[in-house]
């Protein structure tokens, strides 16, 4: 559920730091119809132009505070509010080319009163936003 | 002419959930459309639309009884959660379950609520640990009869032989009317068939289920059809999730029922559910003498989200109307 | 400090479950000045007569709960009671020979004021408790 | 005549952790010893003595007030822990660690304590995120200045800065004696030797520190020692975290010491601290009007529970006098 709002049309960027490029920024809702501990986050995949990028590059960013990816497992009072963008960093020197990219992302949810993981899968061509 | 119904109307904000992600509607929005619809009772989720839950600042609090006197409504369930699998390498333990109870119950008496419902999921030795609190914090913990699990259930036994041996009245259930599917919601279909369903295959799982064809059966039938994609073997795996149960069953529980989840996929534009019979389930509910709220939760948005706007607003008005044709004559 | 304490020499015994010895048991105190969440555990390294066993084989029990040893890391609502007598239940087929053994346990705590961990290493010759 | 000091006498349950640890003393028999002393004021580590923390029953409260009055005695300070290591894998974040203050605060404040002692590990953005909750619950924090830290360092001074500017009545500094140590502990030295350290080098360490050599220098100088074994490094590396302050310093701060921890290692027969100058520190403190509670906090199980029997109870009992002696003459 939710799934086809996943992946965000806006906030998708580049980051610079010191001048250098330094990775880039996609912005995502969360799959499921209320907000969630992060703890609750099983795990998130980022594939861009069919490359997919490892987890200990990316930063899960929410308005109370933002986690290295090894760290989310244990985030029981930081939560990703049911519709809030939380912004998914990735490092990668020199960032994403300009012009519009493939982003696919997959994001499970370890959901207490389910067997199984609730998954939430989109895919959307969206377009860098220049510094 | 039967007397007027003590049957109240409510509506659980979760059926505005599509319009307050996307951040058409914000809580105060979704109270005014449902003082709108002339129902009282206001369900909430805190965990979908209270910002920074667990924590609730005392100017909330106030604000939201300010809304409750503005609107007219008035705070009745408080649908719970219990995250037993907070943490990745391990379940919480008897005391953190209780301890979670206990955050909501202080939470829902803090907003006014009279009804806490916990899932299918809880562990009955959590929910009888909870009771004193329950009883300190004034609040009911009633829990949701939903499908898969219903009346009769070997699961639902165990809870209901404790609730009347024990006599507690702090402790009861809340049926969600999605129990008593007859037939496959037509919006479930419709999604299956535009993700690439098998229309015959598609029609040939709803037919079985509205005839009560064991439905373990019908998706291994599915699964040898050689013809069968994904989306058909899903749509035979949903059906196995949905249930009827005969809703004469209410007549034998009204005592223990402390809410109803008026669960609906779809209103049509002439004013039916068709996948529940609403009807015979509001007599059988008046006749019996409930007297409680019955909450409109609209759980249709994610079936149509993928090709037309939503419009729960819309959906909430027309569940209402059904409700108060059923109830008022 | 206190690890002379930690090994203690009562409650050191085989566990049988439906008549067959299915390991054994030794209560262990903390080697701290106060009890701590379990989640400070930072590990524990049991050797008995010079064989080591493996942690994925333990379980940690301590008043309030027993916990396997790959839970300890995020439970932080059960504590080791300073001075409580926590028992360390291994796993190991026929239990342990009667009579005496060294035990030598190793206990790692994560002590956030302090820049290194808090270790207490004790070593005691103790005798198996006969069922 | 110097007019009766006002300094109030009180002691540290932390005193008896060998008692209790081993059984010896429940909570209630280290109050009650305290009481023998004649001493008015208690000071708790919860984490050390309070079964069940941070959970705390009624029954509890009732029974520790209930202790208060038997005893005659008041609770002074409560000794908190700021664990933001709680998880393995990452720190606390500043809203969880206010969290835990508040936690610390409430309970303090539940048991009748007037300071809550943080550590030198808590950030200061968390004390001052926490003063608003220290004044509602009328417990004040008080820093501890503890070795290797003391007045002067960048540490303290951070700190201090803002306790003046910001003018704040609820967060001070509580000085711990334990860096006033002129000389290494003889408790310390003796167990080294035990341990297996070299006389001549244990020495060699404790008269450099006595005579103010640099202690990393002779840290160095003890690595290069041919015959120097691990004990010795060891104790080399001891001396590097203790440290002395000149207590004239104390004379400045007044205003902002909010309790006062009367660390020692060893009283010996003869009623003398070895390691810590007793006499000048009361002299000043007393001079300069400080009219709060000294608490004594023996901390010297750790070096001689391997050979022979602790006796906190003795050690407490020559330490409550050796204060008196200093202060009513
Ligand atoms: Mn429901
Ligand atoms: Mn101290």
């Amino acid at each position: 559920m939710f799934e086809q709002y996943m992946v965000c049309e806006d906030g998708f960027k580049n980051v610079e730091e010191n001048g250098e490029l330094i990775g880039f920024e996609v912005k995502l809702r969360i799959p499921y119809y209320r907000g969630v501990s992060l703890s609750l986050i099983n795990s998130i995949d980022l594939e861009v132009d069919g490359i997919s990028f490892p987890q200990d590059d990316m930063l899960f960013k929410v308005e109370t505070g933002s986690f290295p990816y090894n760290e989310l497992s244990t985030v029981i009072n930081n939560r990703w509010e049911f519709g809030e963008k939380a912004t998914l960093f990735v490092k990668k020197k020199g960032g994403l080319d300009s012009g519009s990219h493939k982003v696919h992302a997959v994001v499970n949810l370890r959901i207490s009163y389910l067997p199984w993981p609730n998954i939430g899968d989109d895919t959307k061509t969206i377009t860098l936003v220049e510094n | 002419m039967r007397e007027k119904s003590k049957i109240k109307r409510g509506v659980s904000l979760y059926s505005y959930q599509e319009e307050f992600y996307t951040g058409k509607l914000n809580l105060e929005q979704c109270i005014a459309e449902v003082a709108k619809t002339g129902a009282k009772g206001i369900e909430l989720l805190p965990e979908q639309m209270l910002k920074g839950f667990p924590k609730v600042s005392e100017e909330f609090v106030d604000q939201w009884f300010g809304w409750m006197d503005q609107y007219g409504v008035e705070p009745v369930a408080y649908d719970a959660f219990l995250d037993n699998k907070l943490f990745p390498n391990r379940l919480l333990t008897l005391e953190e379950n209780v301890d979670m109870m206990v955050r909501d119950l202080k939470l829902a008496n803090k907003l006014g609520f009279k009804v806490l419902r916990t899932l299918v999921s809880t562990p009955l030795e959590v929910v009888k640990a909870s009771l004193p609190y329950a009883e300190e914090y004034g609040v009911k913990i009633a829990l949701e009869v939903h499908a898969p699990f219903t009346f009769g259930t070997p699961w639902f036994e165990e809870r209901m032989e404790y609730i009347i041996s024990s006599g507690t009245k702090w402790f009861g259930i809340m049926p969600d009317l999605g129990i008593f599917v007859k037939r496959i919601p037509p919006v479930m279909e419709q999604r299956h068939i535009r993700d690439g369903g098998t229309p015959e295959i598609i029609t040939f799982v709803s037919e079985n289920y509205e005839n009560g064809v064991d439905k373990d059966e019908t998706l291994e039938v599915v699964k040898k059809m050689k013809n069968a994609n994904k989306v058909d073997l899903a749509y035979a795996e949903l059906a196995r999730h949905l249930i009827y149960t005969d809703p004469k069953i209410l007549k034998d529980y009204i005592p223990y029922i402390m809410h109803v989840h008026g669960k609906y996929y779809d209103i049509t534009d002439d004013y039916k559910e068709p996948s529940i019979p609403y009807k015979d389930i509001i007599n059988i509910l008046d006749e019996a003498g409930y007297d409680g709220y019955i909450d409109s939760e609209y759980e249709g948005n994610r079936h149509i989200q993928d090709f037309m706007e939503v419009d729960s607003v819309k959906q909430v008005q027309r569940h209402q109307e059904l409700l108060k044709s059923l109830l008022d004559n």
